[in-house]
């Protein structure tokens, strides 16, 4: 049955508020350590590093299928697992960045990691097709000119993993009645 | 068994049951024990320090065999000894270590706790009765699908252990259970079903202020706030107040919200008031744990208006 | 510095005296700047977030340059930022990390102590006024031909490590010094020159037994013994005693050997006197250290002989 007709199915609904929750608390995190890119580096203003912006190649992760306009839930949730992990891997930039906050930013892989699984169980109890994913995860990691632009980096690769998850929290609540 | 090349003790099994039969055999060939080659051959048991008889016989190919059985081994520890005399001594020329003892005991009473500030799963759980023998138990804690099997490993002798984060799925259910193996056998508790998350042990919210609605003064509104680390999550919190020679608590539950503000009236004029707060996840789970009860907070509401 | 290629920043030096002058230059190549192909670039200098003027002049080859001095620098750390306007917002292209500091000061007051129970050489100074800078401070043991310099490097900010046994000299002069340096130079501490163990910190003596001389009642017979570890070595003690009501300790000096007992006489009758002693190494250094007094022991005299 196309998901949006599993309003009903309880264990769905209880899969939905579980993760409702995680992707808060993800987001929490996130925002976090976008605190401490701030005030290390005082990179907090988006609208001040525009022009850097063009100039950098920073991981995004687009979820056309999680829009309103354009919702398709099974693809929603796949386009969430992959943006999960181009993140999950570009994260590792974050930890360079900040040495001190390492903790953090592996909490918030493994809190990834979780999220993708969970999402992956969820869809093959639907009898959905899903993605297995290596755990180590190969792709080669960005590297920058400079540190400013190494710092920068991080404070977008931060700035665009926010509006996924607010993307895709947005996509599961439609989902949960 | 214990061999010297010229003598050999063997036994049915180095484990046994406490109070089952333990039969073992001594075997001593003679041409390769230098000093016995002649004269009679008298084999002696010892249990510990203890003589014990056996029965003794000529085996194959000019051995000399003596058997014993203990038909009700009740040592947890014991070594048996096969010796001889020799130049009016007893000589030690064999052994056997036994140990008996229980197959382990069911683990009851499973129950865990998720710590949030570093999210390590400790369980505890009690070990029933000593199964005298050495009995590895671990806590195991597998994914619904089961396919990856991690948990941890009491330390000490403890009941407890911590399953650290990063072999914890969060938000999903997992399968707990203990599983406490010996030489006799294996017993395993009951099989937890939750989500670590359901078993999460909150910090006490805060009472933030706590200030008369001007206009009805036998009302109050109490602003409050989550503990550290819990802001993302939906909480159920339940607040309780008295004044001090009230023996009873009054109870107000059902307060929804991650943080806010809470009103209540009907609260005496000039009276100083406790207010304690605590909150728990709404999840469904039964298991959720209450945080403990806040702080105190003392308030004294106004004296009763002037009327007309 | 920060280079966006399109932008890049230049500094004299990126750690400088405190105080001192600091020179920068923002250099923008317009045609590398997707969006800053049109119109007119103001270049705009940013220390940390207060503004502050740069003389901006065309450059080599169509760049735009801007060159700023700060005649004084006292901030320990700070982030220069070359910023242009564009679409009416103010863009941060280019950074520069400055550190201001001075140069390390001198390790004072350098002391070792040698702990007999693992033969590791624990040494302390004094680190001095901080430098604010990144400051690599290592403490170095060499021999005395200083072939190979070994040593330790304190952790956590402490002023004090531990040279382990396997990188000590044992009964040989080694020099031991601090080393502190950062981008703006070194700084060493006095040398000693000890054998370490020449500052070994022994364990106190243990007082085994004490009586009196049965016929000069008035004397007593003290028996003691080294702490263990130390029988090989050639130790100088000293007693002291005194009866609970005295003021004053009476110091005996001078016990020589490795054990064994010291008499004392001139003790009044049936009176209550506390014993304690201690020991050191009889080296000739005037480092060596006294072990802690011992604990404490009572002895009552015997009461006066009945005369006649």
């Amino acid at each position: 049955a196309p998901l949006t007709e599993l309003s009903g199915d309880e264990d769905f609904q209880l899969f939905l508020q579980r993760n409702l929750e995680f992707t808060r608390k993800i987001h929490g995190d996130v925002a976090a350590l976008q605190r401490v890119v701030c005030d290390t580096f005082q990179l907090c203003k988006e609208e001040e590093l525009l022009l850097v912006r063009q100039d950098l190649d920073v991981a995004q992760a687009l979820l056309e299928q999680c829009h309103k306009r354009t919702f398709q839930a099974e693809t929603c949730f796949s386009q969430i697992r992959a943006g999960l992990r181009i993140y999950h891997g570009s994260l590792a930039t974050i930890r360079d960045l900040l040495p001190g906050h390492a903790a953090l930013v592996e909490t918030l892989q493994l809190d990834m990691a979780n999220l993708s699984s969970n999402i992956q169980q969820q869809m093959e109890d639907l009898g959905l097709a899903t993605v297995t994913y290596p755990t180590e995860n190969q792709d080669p990691l960005p590297t920058f000119s400079s540190r400013f632009r190494h710092q920068v980096g991080g404070f977008f690769i931060l700035a665009n993993f926010q509006r996924f998850l607010e993307t895709a929290y947005r996509a599961l609540r439609h989902l949960a009645n | 068994g214990g061999t010297l090349g010229c003598a050999s003790v063997a036994v049915g099994s180095p484990i046994v049951p406490l109070g089952s039969a333990v039969t073992a055999s001594c075997t001593i060939q003679r041409e390769l024990c230098r000093g016995l080659e002649q004269g009679k051959v008298r084999i002696i048991w010892m249990l510990d320090n203890k003589l014990v008889a056996g029965s003794q016989h000529q085996g194959p190919g000019g051995t000399e065999v003596s058997n014993l059985t203990l038909p009700r081994f009740n040592h947890t520890q014991a070594r048996l000894w096969c010796c001889v005399e020799w130049n009016g001594t007893k000589q030690r020329i064999g052994m056997a270590e036994i140990r008996a003892g229980y197959p382990p005991a069911k683990p009851l009473n499973l129950s865990c706790i998720l710590n949030l500030s570093d999210y390590g799963l400790t369980c505890r759980w009690e070990q029933g009765t000593d199964s005298h023998l050495p009995t590895s138990i671990v806590l195991k804690c597998a994914g619904s699908r089961a396919q990856v099997v991690t948990g941890c490993t009491p330390q000490g002798g403890h009941s407890h252990c911590t399953v650290p984060r990063r072999l914890l799925q969060l938000y999903r259910q997992m399968e707990i259970w203990v599983s406490a193996t010996n030489a006799l056998g294996t017993a395993e508790s009951e099989h937890l079903r939750i989500d670590p998350m359901d078993v999460a042990k909150l910090d006490p919210p805060t009472l933030q202020s706590i200030q008369s609605i001007p206009f009805q003064t036998d009302c109050i509104a109490l602003a409050w706030d989550v503990a550290r680390g819990t802001e993302h999550m939906e909480l159920q919190c339940e607040l309780r107040y008295r004044a001090p020679e009230d023996p009873a608590w009054v109870l107000v539950t059902g307060i929804i919200g991650r943080a806010g503000t809470a009103q209540r009236c009907g609260f005496l004029f000039g009276t100083q008031y406790h207010f304690q707060m605590r909150c728990r996840r709404s999840s469904a789970s039964a298991l959720a744990y209450w945080s403990e009860w806040s702080p105190g907070r003392n308030y004294t509401t106004h004296e009763k208006a002037p009327t007309g």
